[in-house]
């Protein structure tokens, strides 16, 4: 190895976290063949990867699954490479693989090129620009609504991730409303000419789960106050956290 | 200043020439269209450079724009150009204001493009929220959404499906052609941050009094 | 629409007259002097009085502004005026700073606008690694790419497609503009090749010929 291949080889491994995955090391390791990346030697470029892939695991380098797995598959491939063909082995060819190597090698530089092309282009904000004072001139003022698909996606995604915290959400059936409430305590008021605690209005089967309690409590609370502000309930509690008690007013008092 | 003077006289003066009127009236343009406000005379030439004459290159630059749709204005010290005064009526639609639809709008929107047709409830129960009517009146008058058939349950209640229209403004051939759950979260859409729902508030509130219960749940809306 | 064929028959008609193409020209001039964004044609027209010819007013305006200080130029369907790039240096003032793109994000968008309309396996087989959620939804964000159709392969996959707001950033007319394209396709490069059964790919892809087929005529949907 020259000292100017090893000076090239350290680069890589000290570099390591700056590549973009197998393809792209190859890509680097093909540069130093100084050919067209169709007459690359694919054998050659194999030997590169795996002593790079060899000179991470001295440095003791952590290599993502990634590489090892081009790693093996580039073994394999030498190997076919410099057997003899097997007329009763199955599959493509080392030469068909190795081909389709060089294109996706000479592929992903292609898409390079074009990127920097592209990056490299006039753009606007920086080489051409748009009206700086879009004018204003009309009195028409109409709003229209508008969204982009993106909101739409996120609203969506949004709701859904919003499922794994359902604690914030009531859940319809354990909702008791003040108008249930109401409703159910009209008739019943009707009888209680003494004092009388509230819970005994609770509707059945809301005192064991304690989310439908604290619903049915609030509700039939809330109800309790609107009936007193009509002016047909009295209602008392004789310090704090004691029990509330209700009665019927009396209307004739 | 003095590099002018010198210009005439010395052999750098190639270095320091101007360009030709030609080519500043082009930058004047230039300029005169990008920036957001007038540009005065001194503006343009310490923009421009050195040696030109901003000042004769903006008397022909209005003199070209004679009869033209748009003028090159004096306004003040400084130069601007501006829409011709006779073509004033067809700048109405630069008013037209955009706003966002509402967080409410674009939720119950995604539900309905995603599993029509649903009817209302089944949108609350998604939701976790109830719907409220000018939601859904909204997004019926823009024509992002309408009626589909009734649901064969008890009580046959309408259902809502999306519309041409909304498939037309968001590009979409098919409401199937909607990005599914897994691809969101691969495209980042999805992540697991904790929703700004946590955080009950009582703005935003829908003004619909008709929907019984309305009122509590959505307290914990957005 | 029934104006159109009333305007040839009836002596109305001189009410329905599109104005002449020089008047036509110079309120293209002013509606696209006025506007920051492309306009497009249809809503040229609609601004305009009945009858005119946006299309062929914009094909002249062009002409005349050929080497002045500002260009009309053609986005996609849509229109604008920009200023000549070679005149960017007297424009400090105005420049925006970009966000700086990865060189992932770079190379994502390349490929999106070379290979459109393009799934995230194929912008994965061609990179070799996989896509980070980050880098699309940083150009979805910076509306520089979309969601496009999904491709009629197995499981449907989305695809993503470049935007008029590319285009736009990019000085770019369509998506047939883009630079080298025409060497590329017939050097083959845009081909999606079918890697030999036994090489490692970054992820699971099953399409066949067919579906590959079947994605061409859709690259330069717009």
């Amino acid at each position: 190895m020259s000292v100017a291949e090893r000076v090239a080889a350290e680069a890589l491994i000290v570099d390591v976290d700056g590549f973009e995955g197998p393809l792209d090391v190859l890509l680097t390791l093909s540069r130093t063949q100084k050919v067209d990346l169709r007459k690359i030697s694919v054998l050659q470029l194999a030997h590169q990867y795996l002593a790079f892939v060899e000179k991470a695991k001295a440095l003791r380098l952590e290599l993502a699954a990634d590489y090892l797995v081009m790693a093996a598959w580039l073994a394999f491939l030498k190997s076919r490479l410099l057997l003899p063909p097997d007329p009763t082995e199955e599959g493509p060819s080392g030469e068909e693989l190795a081909a389709h190597l060089a294109f996706q090698l000479e592929r992903l530089q292609a898409m390079r090129d074009a990127a920097a092309r592209l990056m490299g282009r006039d753009r606007l904000g920086r080489d051409f620009f748009a009206r700086g004072q879009a004018e204003d001139v009309a009195r028409i003022k109409t709003v229209t609504y508008t969204a982009t698909l993106l909101d739409l996606m996120q609203g969506y995604a949004r709701i859904r991730t919003r499922d794994e915290f359902r604690p914030f959400v009531m859940d319809r059936d354990s909702v008791f409303t003040m108008e249930q409430a109401l409703e159910r305590m009209r008739p019943l008021i009707g009888f209680a000419g003494t004092w009388t605690d509230l819970t005994t209005y609770m509707p059945d089967g809301w005192d064991t789960d304690p989310v439908r309690r604290r619903s049915a409590t609030a509700a039939t609370f809330a109800a309790s106050l609107e009936l007193v502000k009509e002016g047909h309930l009295e209602i008392r509690q004789t310090e704090t956290f004691a029990p509330i008690q209700l009665r019927r007013k009396d209307e004739r008092s | 200043m003095t590099e002018e003077s010198d210009a005439e006289e010395t052999p750098s003066d190639s270095l320091f020439q101007a360009p030709p009127m030609g080519e500043q009236e082009r930058m004047v343009e230039a300029v005169l269209f990008a920036s957001a406000e007038p540009v005065s005379v001194r503006d343009l030439e310490s923009r421009m450079p050195h040696g030109c004459d901003a000042a004769e290159a903006l008397v022909r630059l209005r003199k070209r724009y004679e009869g033209r749709g748009v003028q090159v204005l004096k306004i003040g010290d400084a130069w601007a150009i501006r829409t011709a005064p006779d073509l004033g009526f067809l700048m109405q639609k630069e008013t037209v204001e955009t706003r966002k639809l509402s967080r409410a709008a674009i939720e119950t929107l995604a539900i309905i493009a995603y599993h029509q047709p649903v009817t209302r409830a089944e949108i609350e129960e998604i939701r976790g929220v109830s719907v409220s009517r000018g939601t859904v009146d909204q997004l019926l008058e823009m024509e992002w959404i309408r009626f589909g058939r009734r649901k064969m349950t008890p009580g046959r209640p309408v259902t809502f499906v999306v519309t041409p229209q909304f498939l037309d403004h968001f590009g979409l051939e098919s409401a199937r052609d909607l990005p599914g759950l897994k691809e969101l979260r691969s495209a980042g859409l999805l992540e697991n941050r904790l929703p700004p729902s946590a955080l009950p508030t009582v703005s935003d509130k829908d003004e619909d009094d008709e929907d019984i219960g309305a009122g509590q749940p959505e307290l914990f809306e957005d």
